[in-house]
């Protein structure tokens, strides 16, 4: 019973949703309960922090060592739960008048689990388990307001191609069990360790790619992208947030576990079709960023285009024997990173397009908040928010001093070291790119004219985004690069090397 | 004894009738059926395989899968309840709001 | 906590401080104790510059700490005869940026505070001695000019804005993979993992990395060399210069050409300098060439000017070609006494253009803003409304087309009469350049300033005092630094001395080139 | 300060020679405006000061026998100077400038008096006068440069000094443009010369003159550049300068635009200082022209012909201060040409042209100053057809307008005979010397002098003599005291200079003949003598033989005394030349025997050519500056907006309209997304399989 502990955040997160859709039969003062999920969120956040290099395994029932929890995981769950308290805060401005508020902070709870649970998890099943955990409630809160033609819309959308991806992903699992005959990562790596004819057969390819379909879906690889625009755009803004900063990242633990530490012995197989694919996402998330009229819109291109960028660790991993010790942690390390940046950062540019919506629609009358003309002269009209989320921007675009830049500059630095110099090229070249359509932004928002008088901006949200900027901001400057350490350490226990 | 290769490929074509479903029709409730059908495909595979090597955690897959499809499904119809209701239509064709 | 980063905090609080305020007056006290302050602090530095001198490391206010140490990213600063030149200089040009834009109305808080901002962002490029500070700089030095362009920019500062951000960073971006890869292969051969400025130019230098092979020693000097041919800038990489230039506001102009141009041609003898040795050979041709291309193109580039600032901008672009010659011709083997000089005159330059651009600038911005345009074509006899200016204005153009006495001729004839034991080609052309900027420069002057007064321009002010002052000061500076060159000359020349003939930084004699090996082709 | 004013060392203060000035600059910019006559004060008095410095350094060296002297400081490189050297050569420049500068500010105060801008003009007269001092006393060539340079721009600023006429403006635009194209070749020059000088070892300054002067032997041995020795390079290069500032053929198209500043500029810049500052530059450089192959020859060549070049040109202008202009640029052609026969004669050349140059800064100054007057009184008309008969109401500026004249042909016993004659006679040794070719400058030289004759006194006739031509000349009224002071005090010099230099030695009617002689001697002692240093280091007197060795060149050394001998013929042939010219002016100008109007025709071609200067304007200005430099850089425009620019900006738009099609496959209708996925799916099966397969 020694490790059990560690699963207290875990625990606590399935309490809280348990409580919070209990008493949310019975109390008329709903707000109460987003409370509770912030306190929730926030111990179990504490916990994982506090124990962020622990690893425990549990051989033993009830888990039969299907979960696992090291550092890798812990700094998944760190991730999930800061993009998760972030969402709860603004969920208390955004629902606060609500009266399904409980069932949204509960499908947020459960939701979060669900990350979690896939970042722990060492066994297709339970992987499989926590991934449609996830899924399933980020499809209702997807279509959270169901009065809003745009945001069922997105939920419809989401909920076929995300059927249809699990069910490309189960298939997959399925081969492959049925060719190692378990269902136990490490097995299954030590199995095609044994055994490389194994490895040569077409069923195992075909697994393989059914399982990059089947992820690629989560982390919106393209071509497995399209649905991510759409819905990015329709959902409610902070549930658009839970999806890009946390059930993509969820995506990339997956993914992590599954080919670094499950596939790695055929890693010749999805080195070129990761290269290819990391090349095409960040590509066409960008370039097709570049022409995005709705921010809203041009955000879900842009965390594809991060996709793509993070997508380079697996092509660096693969590149192994080639590519040095070093690189390969330095990949996963920045890839870490760069995914703790991210979903800081991405979560919050979602909220802040939320509250700049909020904002919008509160005063002038448009079909559209999101469009990027209503944001002329935000700096103006809403000051704090404008500086912000320019911010925000800055961290997205890789611009010092915030967090953004550090993670890229691991990320890329690791594709040099491992001597792919065309890779690292197109890499760079796109996050130039990039910047032009988060600065377009960033110029409607300070030279353009202000189509009206200032916005009271609301607490709430601002507080949201302070909390964002100043940690980004924070980490930056980290004396000790405290989040390199824990993200190398994760590191170590997905790569062996 | 019905070998193994059979219930692949019933597995095999059923995902494919699943798959090629999802591409052609435009009704909702279709292409919810569809998906079904492909993720059972899938299960067919999970305790093809397990009976074959006399190992029970592909069918404990099964049973879990089973019972998410389950799950989702549900919801499925719950969104797809929600489209009729706005839009007297479950044409898939027509919703596309959001585009480009 | 030293000088350095004394200098530093006080323009950091500046700039918030001058953010939070309301008013022009407040947003303009803190500015001026702020920017002034950072004049006082270093000036104080110039004075006490020898008693901090470290003959071991040769730098001097040498500070480092840790950063990030498990990839050895630390904070280390310092200044030497190069930067700390550098440094004054940044603070001067912003220091009298503040005077100079002492009615700006516009969003003053922001205005001010991004002024100061731009200065810390640029003195910091000057003194880090670690690339990753040095990168992150390099990159902040965006943004302060991307908002001063774009929000008090002219009418077509989108583009220019976008154009000039875009153009840059992409540069800096190949620049970071070569920062990297030297990072990596000098972490290979040495063992400790750093980003170092010194250190990996000293592993660079000594062909510790030569056991990966020509191309990664070449591909790190390549992609270093591109982004710093961008920012100085170089023909053919130059075109968002006059765009950025033309749009912008005085005095982003004034910093955009005073200031900044020079991270290309500071970048070139901090970093490239050492690299020279070892790298292909014929990429120090390659640096004179682009400096030569950019000598003999601004002339006629500017001749087909209507702008005068446009004209200006491409003045500045010939003017930075000077710096690329200077140091590619005092790269290779000759003379030493000739060697320095190019040398020192090279570095000169950085300091002296760097002052004279400035009332160009100013001057371009004076006439707009009394006569609301800057066609050369609708100008003309301005002397009769305005003396004063005419006054500054022709002590400017002089300076800029290399009138002795004034700084930039001290410059020119040390790169010129420098250069020429290693690179007579080069030089004659450079010299056959004059008489074309001359005549741009004169066939401005006399369009402006000289002829009737164009009736239409109405009745206009003349020059008001705190646009005069600003000026006034520079052509000071640049005058006495013609006639007596000393109190800066001195410290980069002892600094060139030790970059030519110590052996620490180039080959004792220089780089030989094989003959006939200059070039691959 | 000493009373005994014959110990005092002036040479230690030669630096305030260039400073007074300078600070007088100052003065008069800031504060002159508001001092006695609205400014002219300061500059003028501190002119005097320097004048009083010259003449007692003058004092020193001449009189007490004090040694030559130099002394120098760091400046802005190792090796680069900023130095003062006294040595008969400088002094000789220095009292001429000082005096000549001094007298014609002092007529300046007159005939500026009512102009506005008075103080700022005495402010650039003051700056001019400073940096031709420090041009003079330079010791080495960057410094010369730099002075050179400066006299440059003052005389930019003085034409355009009344900066509202576009013409003025132009003008000096102009000016500016001619000279650069030397200015340029010449600091190449310099940098070459550093070059060359800073690999010998012992040089401590680079580029003074004294130690090039010690290390010509190595310099002689230098690398060849293009073929040609280092040192005529570096020479050519120098006479690219020389041709720019003294208004050499082709570019001496400048000095008659640059009349479009005062009268008072002309005579201070363009004939009596500034333009002379080449000539003074290979007198300072004589022994390394002289030990460079072939140089002197250029010169000499260059000289000649700019000298008959200019006096052609000189007969069809109607401009009186443009008549003058020409004959600047033909007497100046003189003084290069004579020492280009340096070649032959060594150091005396030095000797005969500095003093030619000194009696025509004298005479030219007077010529342009009694023009000056002349405008003055009648309201600024330039065209000598629309004067006449001025002789009646302004006597004064008549009479030293003649004084001026008879000095420029050379009339006996006037400087110019001295001067000018003494220079025709050498240039026949140079002759028989050199051979066949070497009689070209000479003629060249002979026939300048009877047609500078003709075109002087047409000027005078027609000016002065017969009946008013307009009303401007019906009631001309002469100057006031200040300039008349200044006439007078130039007329005195421009005829008596020659007498007042003359070797008295052998008695009065000897001496008679021998105008000048003693100023020769102590001219001829300039590079042969040893100069002394306050560093302590001395550098020993120079053997003009070897040097002129090292160029191939022969001297036939001039002991003073022995008089090679030449026919009279040849010595009185330029005295009858000039008669005749005389006789020509004359008869067609005052006596009106013919009819001149018959000849000057359009349909005259010789008349077309000469009015139109040769088409040589018409070739730089339309030809070069405006049809050739304008399409080059109209294309240039063309080649930066569209080539260069181009690229950048198709490269953004390929980006944006790849984005444009792109976003359309976005069609929002689910089935196209499943399908894209399926179809990812099937493209990364085929792609494993073909990566397995191959």
């Amino acid at each position: 019973m020694v490790g059990y502990t560690a699963l207290l955040p875990e625990g606590l997160l399935i309490a809280t949703a348990v409580i919070v859709l209990l008493a949310g039969l019975f109390i008329k003062q709903k707000k109460i309960l987003g409370y509770i999920t912030l306190v929730g969120l926030l111990a179990s956040l504490g916990l994982v922090i506090k124990g962020w290099n622990l690893t425990a395994t549990f051989e033993g029932a009830p888990f039969y060592g299907a979960i696992v929890v090291d550092p890798f995981s812990q700094i998944f769950n760190a991730i999930f739960l800061t993009v998760g308290v972030l969402v709860c805060i603004s969920a208390l401005k955004a629902y606060g008048d609500n009266q399904r508020q409980d069932d949204f902070y509960s499908m947020m709870l459960l939701a979060t689990v669900g990350m979690m649970v896939v970042a722990m998890s060492k066994d297709l099943l339970t992987l499989f388990i926590g991934f449609e955990l996830a899924s399933i409630s980020t499809y209702a809160m997807a279509g959270f307001d169901k009065r809003d033609p745009k945001s069922i819309e997105a939920a419809l959308k989401y909920f076929l191609i995300g059927g249809l991806s699990s069910s490309l992903m189960v298939f997959g699992m399925a081969y492959i069990y049925g060719l190692t005959g378990s269902t136990n990562i490490d097995t299954i790596a030590s199995v095609f360790g044994a055994n490389p004819a194994l490895v040569t057969t077409p069923a195992i390819l075909l697994a393989m790619v059914m399982l990059i379909a089947g992820f690629g879906f989560k982390m919106a690889f393209v071509p497995f992208h399209m649905w991510a625009p759409d819905t990015y755009e329709g959902a409610p803004s902070i549930v658009s947030a839970l999806l890009a900063a946390g059930s993509k990242k969820m995506g990339f633990a997956a993914a992590f576990r599954i080919f670094i530490v499950g596939l790695i012995a055929m890693k010749l197989d999805w080195y070129i079709a990761f290269m290819i694919l990391a090349i095409l996402t960040m590509t066409v998330g960008n370039i097709l960023a570049v022409v995005q009229t709705s921010v809203k819109r041009m955000l879900a291109y842009s965390s594809i285009a991060h996709a793509g960028y993070i997508a380079v660790v697996f092509v660096v991993v693969a590149y192994y024997p080639h590519a040095p010790a070093l690189a390969v942690n330095h990949a996963v390390t920045g890839g870490l990173m760069h995914a703790f940046s991210h979903a800081i950062g991405k979560a919050a540019a979602f909220i802040a397009v939320g509250a700049i919506a909020y904002m919008i629609m509160s005063r002038d009358k448009v079909d559209d908040p999101n469009h990027i003309s209503n944001y002329d002269g935000l700096g103006k009209r809403a000051p704090m928010t404008a500086f912000l989320f320019a911010l925000l921007l800055c961290s997205l675009a890789g611009i010092p001093p915030l967090f953004g830049f550090t993670s890229k500059f691991v990320l890329f630095l690791s594709t040099i070291e491992a001597g792919l110099l065309g890779l690292a090229i197109i890499c760079v070249l796109n996050s130039a790119l990039s910047v032009y359509y988060y600065a377009k932004v960033v110029m409607r928002m300070y030279w353009g004219e202000p189509k009206g008088e200032a916005f009271v901006e609301p607490s709430t949200y601002v507080f949201v985004l302070a909390i964002a900027v100043i940690a980004l901001i924070a980490l930056f400057f980290a004396p000790g690069d405290l989040v390199y350490q824990w993200a190398e350490t994760a590191a170590h226990t997905v790569t062996g090397v | 004894m019905i070998p193994l290769q059979y219930y692949l490929l019933l597995a095999g074509m059923l995902f494919a009738i699943g798959a090629y479903g999802i591409m052609t029709l435009s009704n909702g409730i279709r292409l919810l059926m569809c998906v079904e059908l492909m993720l059972n495909a899938a299960n067919i595979n999970l305790v093809a395989f397990s009976t074959h090597i006399n190992d029970a955690s592909g069918q404990v897959f099964a049973l879990f899968s089973i019972a998410l499809a389950a799950a989702e499904a549900a919801v499925g119809f719950a969104i797809i309840l929600m489209v009729y209701r706005l839009r007297a239509e479950i044409d898939i064709e027509n919703i596309n709001l959001l585009r480009w | 906590m030293g000088m350095i980063t004394i200098l530093m905090l006080v323009l950091l609080a500046g700039a918030i401080l001058s953010l939070l305020t309301k008013t022009t007056a407040q947003a303009r006290g803190v500015a001026l104790v702020s920017s002034f302050g950072a004049l006082a602090i270093a000036i104080l530095m110039y004075l006490m510059y020898d008693a901090n001198f470290s003959t071991v490391t040769h730098y001097a206010f040498e500070e480092s700490g840790t950063w990030m140490p498990s990839i050895g990213i630390g904070y280390h600063v310092g200044v030497d005869g190069i930067s700390l030149p550098m440094v004054i200089l940044a603070t001067i040009v912003c220091a009298f940026c503040t005077i100079f834009s002492w009615t700006e109305s516009k969003r003053p808080n922001q205005f001010f505070a991004l002024l100061l901002l731009m200065d810390l962002t640029l003195i910091g490029v000057f003194v880090s001695l670690d690339f990753f500070m040095f990168y992150v700089f390099w990159e902040l030095t965006l943004l302060p000019m991307f908002f001063l362009i774009g929000i008090w920019g002219g009418p077509r500062k989108d583009y220019s804005a976008i154009k000039f951000l875009i153009y840059t960073h992409i540069a800096s971006v190949l620049m970071m993979l070569g920062i990297f890869a030297l990072y990596y292969f000098n972490g290979i051969a040495t063992g400790t993992y750093t980003f170092d400025i010194p250190i990996l130019l000293e592993a660079y230098r000594t062909g510790a990395l030569g056991q990966f092979g020509q191309f990664w020693l070449d591909f790190i000097f390549v992609t270093i060399m591109f982004g710093f041919m961008v920012k100085m800038p170089s023909v053919p990489f130059h075109t968002w210069l006059p765009d950025a230039h033309v749009e912008a506001p005085t005095i982003g102009s004034i910093i955009l050409a005073g200031v900044l141009l020079k991270m290309g041609g500071y970048g070139l003898f901090r970093v490239l300098l050492p690299m020279m040795g070892v790298a292909s050979t014929w990429f120090i041709y390659l640096i004179a060439l682009f400096g030569i291309m950019s000598i003999l193109y601004s002339p006629f580039a500017a001749l087909a000017q209507k702008d005068l600032k446009k004209l200006v901008a491409f003045s500045s672009i010939g003017h930075m070609g000077f710096i690329s010659l200077g140091v590619a011709a005092s790269a290779l083997a000759g003379m030493d006494p000739a060697r320095i000089v190019a040398h020192t005159g090279a570095m000169f330059q950085m300091f002296s253009h760097g002052i004279i651009t400035c009332v160009l600038f100013g001057c371009c911005g004076v006439i707009e803003h009394h006569t609301h345009t800057r066609i050369i074509d609708d100008l003309g006899g301005l002397t009769k409304k305005m003396p004063k200016l005419a006054i500054l204005m022709v002590a400017a153009f002089f300076a800029s087309l290399g009138l002795p006495l004034c700084s930039g001729f001290v410059a020119e004839f040390g790169i010129l009469s420098g250069s020429y034991g290693t690179m007579p080609i080069f030089v004659m052309l450079a010299a056959i350049s004059i008489p074309f900027t001359a005549g741009y420069h004169l066939w401005a002057v006399q369009r402006t300033m000289f002829g009737p007064y164009n009736e239409y321009l109405g009745d206009i002010k003349e020059i008001k005092w705190f646009e005069f002052l600003p000026l006034a000061v520079w052509v000071i500076i640049f005058v006495i630094l013609g006639i007596y060159p000393a109190p800066i000359i001195d410290m980069m020349h002892t600094t060139a001395d030790y970059f030519i003939t110590s052996g620490n930084v180039l080959p004792i004699g220089g780089i030989h080139v094989p003959p006939g090996g200059a070039f691959p082709w | 300060m000493d009373p005994n004013l014959t110990t005092i060392d002036f040479r230690l203060y030669a630096h305030w020679i260039v400073l007074l000035p300078m600070i007088g600059f100052l003065l008069e910019l800031l504060i002159g405006k508001y001092w006695w006559r609205k400014g002219g004060m300061f500059a003028t008095l501190s002119i005097f000061g320097s004048m009083i410095i010259s003449y007692g350094c003058l004092y020193n060296i001449y009189v007490q026998g004090m040694p030559f002297y130099e002394y120098s400081w760091e400046w802005f490189y190792p090796g680069i100077v900023a130095g003062f050297t006294i040595d008969p050569l400088s002094l000789a420049m220095l009292c001429m400038v000082s005096f000549v500068s001094f007298f014609i500010h002092f007529y300046a105060i007159g005939y500026m008096a009512h102009d506005c801008a008075k103080s700022v003009y005495f402010a650039e007269t003051a700056l001019f006068t400073g940096s031709m001092f420090g041009l003079v006393l330079a010791n080495n060539l960057l410094q010369l440069f730099i002075f050179w340079e400066m006299v440059g721009v003052c005389s930019y600023l003085l034409i355009g000094f009344w900066w509202h006429r576009p013409e003025a403006a132009a003008a000096g635009k102009k000016a500016w443009m001619s000279c650069s194209v030397g200015d340029c070749l010449f600091l190449l020059g310099i940098a070459i010369m550093y070059t060359l000088m800073v690999g010998i070892d012992g040089v401590t300054e680079p580029i003074s003159f004294n130690q090039i002067f010690q290390n010509l032997e190595h310099l002689h041995h230098a690398a060849p550049i293009f073929g040609m020795s280092a040192l005529t390079f570096i020479c050519i290069l120098f006479m690219c300068g020389v041709l720019g500032k003294s208004a050499g053929f082709p570019l001496h198209v400048w000095i008659p635009d640059a009349m479009e500043g005062p009268t008072t500029v002309s005579a201070l810049i363009h004939a009596a200082t500034m333009v002379t500052a080449g000539v003074y530059l290979i007198a300072r450089a004589f022994p390394i022209f002289l030990a460079a192959p072939n140089a002197l020859m250029i010169v000499a060549f260059m000289g000649a012909f700019t000298a008959l070049y200019a006096s052609t040109l000189g007969l069809v202008v109607n401009d009186l201060k443009r008549i003058f202009a020409y004959s600047t640029i033909s007497q100046l052609g003189y003084m290069i040409a004579i020492l280009g026969c340096g070649a032959v004669l060594g150091v005396a050349a030095v000797a005969f042209a500095l003093f030619h140059l000194v009696a025509h800064a004298f005479f030219k100054a007077l010529l342009f100053l009694s023009s000056g007057s002349v405008l003055h009184g009648t309201s600024n008309t330039r065209d000598i057809k629309e004067m006449g008969g001025l002789l009646k109401g302004m006597p004064w500026t008549g009479y030293a307008m003649l004084a001026g004249a008879l000095a420029l042909v050379a009339f006996p016993f006037t400087a110019g005979y001295f001067s000018k004659d003494k220079i025709i006679e050498e240039a026949y040794i140079y002759a028989t010397a050199h051979g066949a070719l070497g009689y070209l400058p000479w003629i060249f030289l002979v026939l300048g002098v009877i047609l500078t004759a003709t075109y002087t006194f047409r000027a005078w006739y027609l000016a002065m003599t017969g009946g008013p031509k307009s009303h401007l000349a019906v009631h001309p009224h002469e100057c006031d005291w200040w300039m008349r002071t200044t006439l007078v005090v130039l007329s005195v010099f421009a005829l008596g200079l020659g007498l007042l230099t003359a070797d008295w030695s052998e008695g009065f009617f000897k001496g008679l003949f021998k105008g000048g002689a003693s100023f020769w001697h102590f001219l001829e002692q300039t590079f042969v003598t040893e100069t002394q240093t306050a560093s302590g280091v001395v550098y020993p007197g120079l053997n003009m033989g070897d040097i002129a060795h090292f160029g191939g060149n022969h001297l036939h050394v001039l002991e003073p005394g022995v008089v090679h001998h030449i026919s009279p013929a040849v010595i009185y042939l330029p005295l009858l030349l000039m008669i005749a010219g005389l006789a020509i002016a004359t008869s067609l100008y005052y006596k009106n025997r013919v009819d001149v109007s018959k000849y000057i025709k359009k349909d005259n071609p010789l008349y077309q050519i000469l009015w139109n200067k040769y088409y040589l304007d018409y070739l730089f200005k339309d030809i070069i500056a405006e049809k050739i430099v304008m399409t080059v850089f109209t294309f240039w425009d063309v080649l930066d907006r569209y080539v260069i620019d181009g690229v950048v900006n198709l490269l953004s738009w390929i980006t944006i309209s790849a984005g444009q099609v792109g976003r359309k496959l976005q069609t929002g209708v689910v089935q196209n997304y499943a399908t894209a996925v399926i179809f990812g799916v099937s493209m990364l099966m085929i792609l494993v399989i073909i990566i397995r397969g191959g």
